[in-house]
């Protein structure tokens, strides 16, 4: 057991909450710096790009388990925001904006654009919220095809590469530097984020989530905060939109489509909903599912000589694993992880009920 | 002038008049009491002040300011600090969370500078942490500090519940029902609280309580509704011995199972 | 271990009961007997784990170990509604009611599971007479009413349910002292009418112990003291720390001290 | 009469909506989950109907081969919450929604690996007969779709707000503890509710599949319905079928008179109005908390 004692209030204020996890996540960090040094070894980088769709997922979870896992507001329509970070990414550099410039530029006005069609929305909760944003995910496809100037429409686009300070970077030319930068932007929001969660911002969205009357009656503006939030949350998933249409690079109007927004909700649950790590965890498993099913088939196809060939049969086998995950970790891996946790730092008064889950029981959402 | 001054306020639901015509004042440094049966009003007078229901008639005026000009997030801004009948807790957040949002009428940093985290940012975090630490200390939270509000026993809640709005340091505090659910013990300890509120913090306190107990021992003038209406006024043994309000709520005699009675 | 007379007569026998909420231990090994006719308070401290205890006997919580006999057979880890059809009925404390149906439908939802229209009928009758007020409120939404006015439709609606065994929360929350009353009024009268078995969980130890037969006294998931109400209600720890005896009406300048606890 | 004619198969489109919205009706008013894949559910048990009737598969008579298809999927309805949701009982409904929607992707694909991925219209007696009362045509799939969808809304609205065991499902949505401490029985509740949710589906399956084609992508109509259900007041019977026939309507009124494009929008755009002005749906069923 641990028993952290705190003299001063930088203690509760810290990034870490004692030395030991410092030094974990610090590790953590060398790891990731490390890992291209193997695919370097190995000769190999394809795997090196899975790992970076899986950090571009994890910048547009974090966008979205800010809204819905810490300001309690569900979203069905992140892809949209995604979309509108890639397209005028895509359009600033056509334009001859310097990357550097085109970049945030992107997910700012992925940002604005979000609270825009936040605010007439607002009111709404649970089921209702999720549906409006359900309805402007299926949308954003068909805006694309009428915004065919900006966007090629069902043509596609075309997504130029990076320049970053004469730096050319490219998905496949280089993949090191792409993996580099992807990492940079994530490392850099997760700093956000943990920031905004110890400051008072972030004390108001989780204030909202829990309780709005609640929130209100301690002077928190409910109209100002959310949209807040989904400014944060819709610059996010812009950012991971430019990244998406630089690691894709091609775009089209069925790149960002309802199963992309309904990706990004089921990864943040499975992921463990209300915590940074969640974001991450989730993308790992929606990163690695589709590659892991990719591999077992070729295995069986070289090692049996039994080509499976039913259409469908990938996003059925991903949904089963995804039920499988629901049934037996609600909590969400993270909340895995944090029994895990637990069972060493108590070894050994752990007791095998300890999280065992009483019976628990919902009320109604619909007395708001 | 009053600190809180409510003149002639009515609210209705559809047909039901729920306050009707009731004028008040709170003076600086006093603690009033609103006594009453149960659905008099009295909790909707507190949510009247928070601006969660329009009167239809009537003014609300606080420390100078016309309340009904203001919404309901800018009510706690004025100095106005409340708790809940039923406790409205963040209940994913910890004791220290919840009382840190207590201070959120006090917040100057932005957006940016809490991304940031910049050093204003650090050192307003600091000040907030220190106002809330002291409340901590007064009521004798540090057990609970870092405990999820989801585990805490309902005692422990209300204590808690009062601390959010003591960190706002508010120069009006609303008591809904604070002794509701407590024991004895829990009881007296309240009374203690309240009363060095008044006296050493100099917060004015607006309680409505069933306990008339903690009614008598801590409040300096106490209301009595019923059915909307204003009907009784006085220190707390005037109110307690008028006809009307014994009659329509406290009521005479004791239960057992004997039938007799043991007053 | 006792003759069969003794036995004969007990409602409920909880024997050891251990129930947690995830990682904490609410309730340490409890045992206590209500036997049929009786009104039996269980006194406490927020916290002590009286609404575990009550929560356990009526199914909506699972124990770790021990027992739990209505009327001798096991019903601990049976779903909540097993146990109602038994004749358990628990009336939670707070605002369990159903908020988008009306009063009386929620006061109809109170028999679910009686079938005798007549009896029913009757029995609204009998608790529009008790509480008026919900008589006038009949169809307005349940969510709108006020905490005191959900609380007496929570009772009300448990009453509905002719149990032979009444499991009570906190009666007395948030209600008036009038009201308060009447409401222990009703529980005597239906323990010596309707001849229901009580068992009480209650904050207000003085009408608990002046309505009750027997009591228990629990303290962070034990049971400390146990004994019949009026020789409770003579002891002078239970006078000091439940009944606030000790104190006179105006505690202004009253000591800041608090005496210990015999049984710590 | 042009104007008509398109009006009447606005109807009888906006009735299949409405019986997709009633089943996820059903389910929300009584566990007051949300099911995304009951879409695929009424896709299932077109299906379902087609392997019992058509002549390449089983090829019983249509008559039987109704109420068996009906009944099939009432079975698998019960037994999807009996052997999957049951054990996720009283968590949040995201995690449900999320479920639901992962279900929708495995029905799908066994749909398209059992019955093929081609459209497949069922075969039914009464295919191209006609009625023409005043100089109307009307088909009898569409009007039967519209006697069942107005029949089906009506009694399941009486049972719900009559019947004791329809008032106990609202209870359990509302408060699930509460409603176990009046003894009813919840989880065996839920599981009938999505049962009766299930023969819905198939009801609606049916009807669809004998008016056009069908294929397992045709699940994804249910997101329409969805709109359908929030346009009138997800909880509300009669709002469903309202909400399906202004999608049914709306729809093929833009596509005749509005620039091309405008119909696919139509009913998203119309669900955003809908909630922006009255965030209940029109039957709203949403109170302000008291405090």
């Amino acid at each position: 057991m641990r028993y952290v004692f705190k003299t001063s209030y930088d203690a509760d204020i810290r990034l870490f909450k004692h030395r030991a996890q410092a030094v974990w996540y610090g590790l953590l960090l060398l790891l990731v710096l490390a890992t291209p040094l193997y695919f370097v070894a190995i000769g190999d980088a394809y795997l090196l790009g899975e790992i970076t769709g899986v950090l571009i997922l994890a910048i547009a979870g974090m966008g979205l388990m800010l809204l819905t896992g810490h300001t309690g507001l569900p979203s069905l329509g992140h892809a949209t925001f995604m979309a509108m970070g890639c397209y005028v990414n895509i359009n600033l550099l056509g334009a001859g904006v310097p990357w550097v410039v085109a970049f945030p530029l992107s997910g700012l006005i992925a940002g604005a654009f979000g609270t825009l069609i936040a605010l007439p929305v607002l009111r709404l909760h649970g089921v209702y919220l999720a549906l409006a944003t359900l309805a402007m995910s299926i949308l954003t496809s068909d805006f694309v095809v009428m915004a065919e100037p900006w966007t090629g429409g069902i043509a596609g686009a075309a997504v130029p590469d990076i320049n970053l300070f004469g730096i050319e970077i490219n998905r496949y030319a280089t993949p090191y530097k792409f993996y580099y930068l992807v990492l940079f932007v994530a490392i850099l929001l997760v700093w956000f984020y943990r920031n905004l969660l110890r400051t008072p911002t972030g004390r108001s969205f989780t204030a909202i989530r829990d309780s709005e009357i609640s929130a209100r009656a301690m002077g928190i503006n409910l109209t100002r905060t959310k949209a807040t939030s989904f400014f944060l949350s819709a610059t996010a998933a812009g950012l991971a939109g430019a990244l998406f249409g630089h690691s894709a690079g091609y775009v089209t109007n069925e790149t960002f489509d309802l199963v992309m927004s309904i990706t990004l909700l089921l990864m943040i649950v499975i992921g463990g909903l209300g915590f940074i790590h969640g974001a991450f965890f989730g993308a790992i498993v929606v990163g690695i599912i589709p590659v892991a099913i990719a591999n077992g088939r070729s295995f069986l196809a070289t090692t049996f000589d039994v080509n499976i060939n039913v259409p469908g049969l990938e996003s059925a086998l991903f949904a089963f694993i995804l039920v499988c995950f629901i049934l037996f970790e609600p909590m969400g891996l993270y909340g895995r992880w944090l029994k895990i946790r637990t069972y060493f730092e108590l070894f050994p008064f752990y007791r095998k009920d300890m999280f065992k889950r009483q019976k628990s029981y919902l009320k109604t959402d619909r007395i708001q | 002038m009053s600190l809180l001054d409510i003149q002639n306020i009515t609210l209705k639901f559809g047909g039901l008049v729920a306050v009707d015509n009731v004028s008040l004042a709170v003076e600086k440094g006093e603690v009033f009491a609103l006594v009453g049966p149960n659905g008099a009003g009295k909790s909707t007078i507190f949510n009247l002040i928070s601006r969660f229901y329009d009167p239809v008639a009537g003014t609300i005026r606080f420390d100078g300011h016309d309340l009904l000009q203001n919404a309901a997030d800018q009510v706690p801004g004025f100095g106005i600090a409340r708790t809940f009948q039923n406790i409205e807790l963040f209940e994913q957040a910890t004791v220290l969370q919840n009382l840190l949002v207590g201070r959120h009428r006090h917040r100057q940093t932005g957006l940016l500078s809490n991304i940031v985290f910049s050093p204003k940012a650090y050192r307003e975090e600091v000040r907030h942490r220190e106002a809330v630490e002291e409340v901590i200390d007064f009521l004798n939270l540090q057990p609970y500090r870092d405990k999820m509000i989801g585990g805490l026993p309902y005692g422990v809640r209300k204590v808690v519940e009062l601390g959010r709005a003591l960190a706002s340091e508010p120069k009006l505090l609303l008591l809904d029902e604070p002794a509701s659910g407590l024991s004895v013990e829990e009881t007296q300890d309240m009374a203690f609280w309240i009363e060095d509120i008044q006296t050493q913090m100099g917060i004015s306190v607006m309680m409505v309580e069933h306990d008339m107990g903690l009614v008598s021992a801590v409040s300096d003038r106490v209301m009595a509704l019923s059915d909307g209406k204003e009907l009784a006024m006085g220190i707390a043994t005037e109110v307690q011995s008028h006809p009307a309000v014994i009659e329509a709520y406290l009521g005479t005699g004791e239960v057992s199972k004997t039938g007799t009675s043991r007053a | 271990m006792s003759n069969d007379s003794e036995t004969r007569d007990v409602v409920l026998q909880i024997d050891n009961l251990e129930s947690y909420y995830g990682p904490i231990m609410a309730i340490r090994g409890v045992s206590l007997t209500v036997r049929e006719g009786q009104i039996v308070t269980v006194l406490g401290a927020n916290g002590a784990g009286k609404t575990t205890l009550l929560k356990t006997v009526s199914g909506v919580m699972d124990p770790e170990k021990g027992t739990v006999r209505m009327q001798g057979t096991e019903i601990q880890r049976l779903d909540p509604d097993a146990i109602v059809r038994r004749g358990i009925v628990h009336v939670p404390e707070g605002r369990e009611i159903f908020p988008l149906m009306s009063v009386a439908e929620n006061i109809a939802m109170g028999a679910y599971t009686r079938t005798d229209r007549s009896g029913i009928a009757a029995d609204e009758e009998m608790v529009y007479s008790y509480f008026p007020i919900l008589k006038d409120r009949r169809a307005q939404r349940a969510g709108t009413l006020s905490g005191g006015q959900q609380q007496m439709l929570a009772i009300g609606r448990g009453l509905m349910s002719q149990p032979k065994l009444m499991l009570l929360d906190e009666p007395s929350l948030g209600l008036s002292p009038l009201l308060t009353h009447e409401i222990f009024e009703i529980i005597v009268r239906l323990n010596t009418e309707q001849k229901v078995t009580m068992m009480l969980v209650e904050q207000n130890a003085k009408v608990a112990l002046d309505a009750a037969d027997y009591g228990y006294v629990m303290e962070l998931g034990r049971i400390v003291m146990d004994d019949r109400a009026e020789v409770l209600a003579a002891s002078k720890d239970i006078q000091e720390f439940y009944l606030g005896v000790s104190q006179d009406e105006n505690q202004r300048g009253q000591r800041r001290w608090k005496q210990r606890k015999t049984w710590r | 009469m042009d104007f008509l004619q398109l009006i009447i198969s606005g109807l009888a489109n906006g009735c299949v909506y409405g019986l997709i919205a009633l089943g996820f009706v059903l389910i929300y008013k009584a566990t007051e989950a949300v099911n995304f894949a009951q879409g695929d559910f009424m896709m299932l048990g077109a299906f379902v109907c087609i392997g019992f009737t058509n002549h390449e598969y089983m090829g019983l008579n249509f008559w039987l081969a109704v109420p068996l298809s009906i009944l099939v999927m009432g079975a698998f309805g019960y037994l999807f919450n009996w052997g999957i949701l049951r054990h996720m009982f009283g968590q949040s409904q995201t995690s449900i929604v999320i479920l639901t929607i992962a279900m929708g992707f495995i029905i799908r694909f066994f749909a398209g690996a059992t019955w093929s991925h081609e459209p497949t219209s069922l075969e039914t007696p009464y295919a191209g007969q006609e009625l023409r009362p005043g100089g109307l045509v009307l088909g009898v799939d569409e009007v039967l779709i519209v006697v069942v969808t107005a029949i089906l809304t009506l009694v399941f609205y009486l049972f719900f707000s009559r019947t004791r065991i329809g008032l106990a499902m609202q209870a359990a949505s509302q408060n699930q503890l509460a409603a176990y401490y009046m003894g009813i029985p919840v989880k065996r509740i839920h599981s009938l509710v999505w049962g009766l949710s299930g023969m819905v589906a198939a009801v609606a399956g049916v009807l669809f599949a004998s008016k056009g084609a069908i294929d397992p992508s045709t699940g994804l109509l249910g997101i329409k319905a969805f709109a359908a259900a929030a346009i009138g007041g997800f909880g509300s019977l009669p709002g469903a079928l309202l909400g399906g026939l202004i999608i049914g309507l709306v729809e093929p009124l833009a596509a005749r008179y509005g620039p091309p494009g405008v119909s696919q929008i139509a009913p998203y755009a119309i669900l955003l109005l809908i909630l922006i002005f009255r965030p209940g749906g029109i039957f709203s069923q949403t109170q302000r908390k008291k405090v």
